[in-house]
């Protein structure tokens, strides 16, 4: 059967009112609001702070719960020859993304080498509370996934870290000569062993061992207020990323508004071509995607900031966390659900 | 009460290379040290505050270390080379210790 | 039909058994036994303590629930024709309140003009907790209340400020001359997008946006486990209540406690007209009378020891969070709601 | 009936296997395995951390429900004739057990007397997770207990202190003549009036007043959540105990080992011994058992940080945390419930 | 290692007041400090510990600010300025620091 | 502005003993001093962090000291009477205050 333009212009229009649809319901769900509530807060300058305990018991808290959830589901439904695949594909993935990145942001912006190389490891690795967001989103329209996307999220974490410092390594010139030897020292084993990486994967394992039984002894702990506690900690990242835009907003040209937007769209797309390869369900299709086009605001600055020190933390924790999260968290988790109902359907 | 002199080093870094001070601290032999948290701060990299942090990436802790006036030169050694290319103050200051056998 | 002044005395002996029986049963609820035991805690010296963060935690929490289930139920009922004349009416409560403790004040103690206006402004403002804790007894004895009261309270938070602030300008003789010039630039900023105020109304308007939907959401975080977490907020209050009582034992005169009782309870009568002639329901009569009764121990003390530090914070704080609290708490808001039931019945 | 000696070697290997069962199903807990992870991440020196605020927080909330739930159990089955009883072989147990534990210490390891003393007072107190830990192990096989055996572990946290000095001032050498009066005014104050014994006894109460009515309020809270939050709360444990190991570890003789190993199933015997004399329920004797067998490191440290600061924190703690703490958790609650199992049928 | 004379102050508040503080700094042109949180504390208005708090009210920082001697005065004039009519303590005192061109 | 000679006494201190320690300041007359949370250290006894603590038993706070140098000896006796047979550390330092009659 043929297609006449009229028909395709008419299935995009489909598509977009579908996005537009998801989009108005995903923005009135109680957790973005009170992401926004955070974000306008912290731009009027209230005092409102979650203090750092709680907010860090709280993450704790979600990495347990999401780690723990996945591991059940893959002991529930068995491993799926597909795990060993999309783990590789978020390794690669992740190595990948930064080269294209980088080459993005030398097109686009005027930031130095290693600016642009430190900028390019953020999207490389992922945002837990992204991808936390697209399962919610997920599960409120009643699509399944694999439980083990969990894991990749965690094999995603790290490697666009070594993209970043070989950039740098290649394109940088020596500011210095004796200044080439990198605090590396002790890193990879810092950033393999991080809390949250470790946290993440061992209640995955934990999940795995105990399977639904052991569900069924915490459940009323990590499932039934999961939602309610997402939205306390969407607050503080509201606020958290309120701040840093109020501190960091003359850093941020066109250039880099820009980039903070196409790029995690080129990401999605990335994740929706591996996707496609695998052959992951409809919602692990939107997982890869969301987490190819999340960027990490956690693991990966800690890292920059022992490793690359000359690039400037500002910068790259705005366009991740000012730009990008909001970005994924509003309109782009349902443009990525759209594209793969539209692709999937 | 016998009082001794000494020197205290005031050293505020930031956090995710606290451990590679200390580390280097007790390499060069430095095993004395005391380390607070820094609720926030200011300076050329501008102002930030503990709670406005995701992460700790931008945290800082303060290492307080109170030290024989003649093993000063090797601590700063060891702390310059960690504090080097990164953020922070390293300032030292006169004072005098109780129970000075144990520094 | 003429009543006799047997039959009075007979009615109010009804009335005083009730107000027993309701404080009794009361006294006996878990969230008055862990505030004693606080006290009691902190007066016998127990190095019993709740960590800053988690305190801090436990009060975003509960604003973040109350907040949120005034809105759904203000989306729930429809916005009530009284919901403007409510808040007006905490609007003119809060100003107006602090005149008459500042009157009184200055009859029954011996505070000086600032302390006194420092103290009255306390007493215009309100107090959440006790507001909580006064829904729990509505509910608990199946009385029905305006959705709206929980915006009324946020209206009443700051306005006995600029009372007390302008009693002190008009009664207290200037210290030395260039001293006029008080350090108020920003405060009203400050005070009106501090964090509870911020955090409260918030949750309010998105409670309201996303209705009994989003309530569905996040029902088993903010409705089941609410009341046990007053508890322990309940347990912090009574221990900082009792450390203040401890510190400040050698200020409480006889007038100040009799301040500290007296005042609640004409507060209530205050809040009782304004409910009457608004035309609340026995529930919202019951909270207006309690916001009313209430003082403040959080966004007063903070903006007095800015704008008018030369008040004493041990005073106004022992007064509060001391005598005052405790009252309402114990008798106070058993009081209330046996008169509202008197006059309502 | 006599039994002859391979029906005997026949019922060991029974009750061996019967061991066996329940402590690899006890290790495939999310409990355990959560230890386990806190255990292994210290031990590979991961970042992971639970601020010491939310553990803090953790802590409360452990002893809030716990004590909580004696006191409802209690006022739900009445006041046992043994209640008394129960409690006098506590503070026997408690007084006694050092004294034990100093023999063995000194027959088997190279401790100083000092040493020796601090260590054997922390076995004569107890743990409460432990505790905890085998109430959850009798909750999931369907074994009833005593509720007050929760005033018995308050009653068990601090004699053992006195027994500890007593040991000091009766063995040890003074080392200078002048340094014999101890640091310990106020220290009585301090060890009753410590926060875990202030809440426990207070929740305790508190449960037992309310009843089952005040525990239906807050049961979502206390009850549904509770094998999450600990599992959290082990999680944390582990962290500790891995990091104290892997500080300490030069310090751990085989002698040390081995003590820390043989003086928990040695106080579980007495504990035995005791609950049998009172008679006990079976899960009441597992509890009374765990209790003898478990060693503090909350209260008694901070003790003998006061009143005996020549004695060696990281010896103690090792011993008590890093040793007995796991070993009651993995192998030994098992154990005592096969013994009691066994002796009981 | 070479260093500079430099001045420490160490001004302990009421934590309403810090951003005034800060605010106050940053106009006198001082961007270079680092606060602490405080846990507790006495003085003439009593004792008070950070976890006897509800509001945050009564508690207090420390900031801590390495300046150039030639400007000390300038930031002891902004400091007072906010500190004047409230409780808490400024002190000042001699160190040295390194890497002295960033201050 | 007007400035006077003073003495900043730091004490680094095992928490359990806090209370011990202020109390024995206090009755020696010494009322006004600055308590900071402390998250680790090292010393003799080993390195330590505050996450890594059950219990507090071995987690320490710095009580900060301002006071008239003619008053020193009194406060380091009655600090020394606490801190003798404990792990801690005190240091004495040289600084100015503003607001002299406060102290
Ligand atoms: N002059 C100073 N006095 C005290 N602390 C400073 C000073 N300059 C910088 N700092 C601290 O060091 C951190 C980093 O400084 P900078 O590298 O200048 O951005 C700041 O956030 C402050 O916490
Ligand atoms: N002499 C002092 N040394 C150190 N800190 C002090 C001193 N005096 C006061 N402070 C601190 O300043 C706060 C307020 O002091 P005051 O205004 O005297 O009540 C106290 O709670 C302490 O934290
Ligand atoms: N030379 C030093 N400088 C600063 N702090 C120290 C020094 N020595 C010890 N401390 C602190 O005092 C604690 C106990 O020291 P120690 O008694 O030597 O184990 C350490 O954990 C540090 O926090
Ligand atoms: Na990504
Ligand atoms: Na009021
Ligand atoms: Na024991």
């Amino acid at each position: 059967m043929t297609r006449r333009p009229g028909s395709v212009n008419r299935s995009y229009w489909a598509l977009a009112q579908t996005i537009l649809a998801l989009a108005a319901q995903n923005l009135l769900s109680p957790i973005i609001l009170f992401f926004a509530l955070g974000l306008l807060a912290a731009l009027v300058r209230s005092d409102l702070s979650v203090p750092e305990a709680a907010a860090k018991a709280l993450s704790i808290y979600l990495l347990f719960a999401i780690g723990f959830k996945g591991g059940v589901s893959v002991s529930d439904h068995g491993i799926d020859a597909n795990l060993l695949l999309s783990m590789l594909a978020g390794l690669v993935l992740s190595f990948a993304i930064p080269f294209a990145a980088f080459g993005l942001l030398r097109a686009m912006t005027s930031l130095s080498v290693t600016d642009a190389a430190a900028v390019a490891g953020h999207y490389g690795s992922i945002s837990i509370v992204t991808f936390v967001a697209a399962t919610s989103v997920l599960q409120s329209q009643g699509i399944a996934s694999e439980g083990y996307m969990v894991a990749v999220a965690a094999v995603m974490e790290a490697p666009a870290i070594l993209s970043a410092l070989w950039l740098v390594a290649r394109f940088a010139k020596p500011v210095d000569g004796s200044d080439r030897g990198r605090n590396t020292k002790g890193l990879w084993r810092e950033i393999i062993l991080n809390g949250s990486i470790v946290l993440l994967v061992g209640s995955f394992v934990i999940g795995f061992l105990t399977g639904p039984k052991g569900l069924a002894d915490i459940e009323s702990f990590i499932v039934s207020p999961f939602k309610g506690v997402l939205c306390l900690f969407l607050l503080d990242m509201g606020l958290v990323a309120g701040r840093g835009l109020r501190a960091s907003a003359h850093q941020l040209r066109p250039g880099l508004i820009g980039f903070g937007v196409l790029m995690p769209v080129l990401g999605s797309l990335a994740g929706l071509g591996a996707a496609l390869l695998i052959g992951l369900s409809a919602g692990g299709t939107v997982l890869l995607m969301t987490l190819s086009a999340s960027a990490s605001y956690i693991a990966v600055p800690a890292a920059m900031r022992v490793a690359l020190p000359e690039a400037n933390p500002s910068i790259y924790l705005t366009m991740s966390l000012g730009i990008t999260f909001p970005f994924n968290l509003t309109l782009g988790i349902p443009l990525y659900l759209s594209i793969a109902q539209a692709i999937g359907g | 009460m016998e009082m001794k002199d000494a020197k205290r080093v005031e050293i505020t870094i930031e956090a995710p290379l606290e451990t590679r001070l200390t580390d280097a601290l007790d390499e060069a032999g430095v095993t004395g040290y005391t380390i607070l948290p820094v609720m926030g701060g200011s300076g050329r990299s501008g102002r930030w505050s503990r709670e406005g942090q995701v992460s700790r990436a931008g945290g800082m802790v303060q290492i307080i270390c109170i030290i024989r006036p003649d093993r000063l030169d090797t601590l700063l050694d060891a702390a310059f080379g960690v504090v080097e290319r990164h953020i922070g103050v390293v300032s030292v200051s006169d004072c005098s210790v109780l129970r000075a056998e144990r520094f």
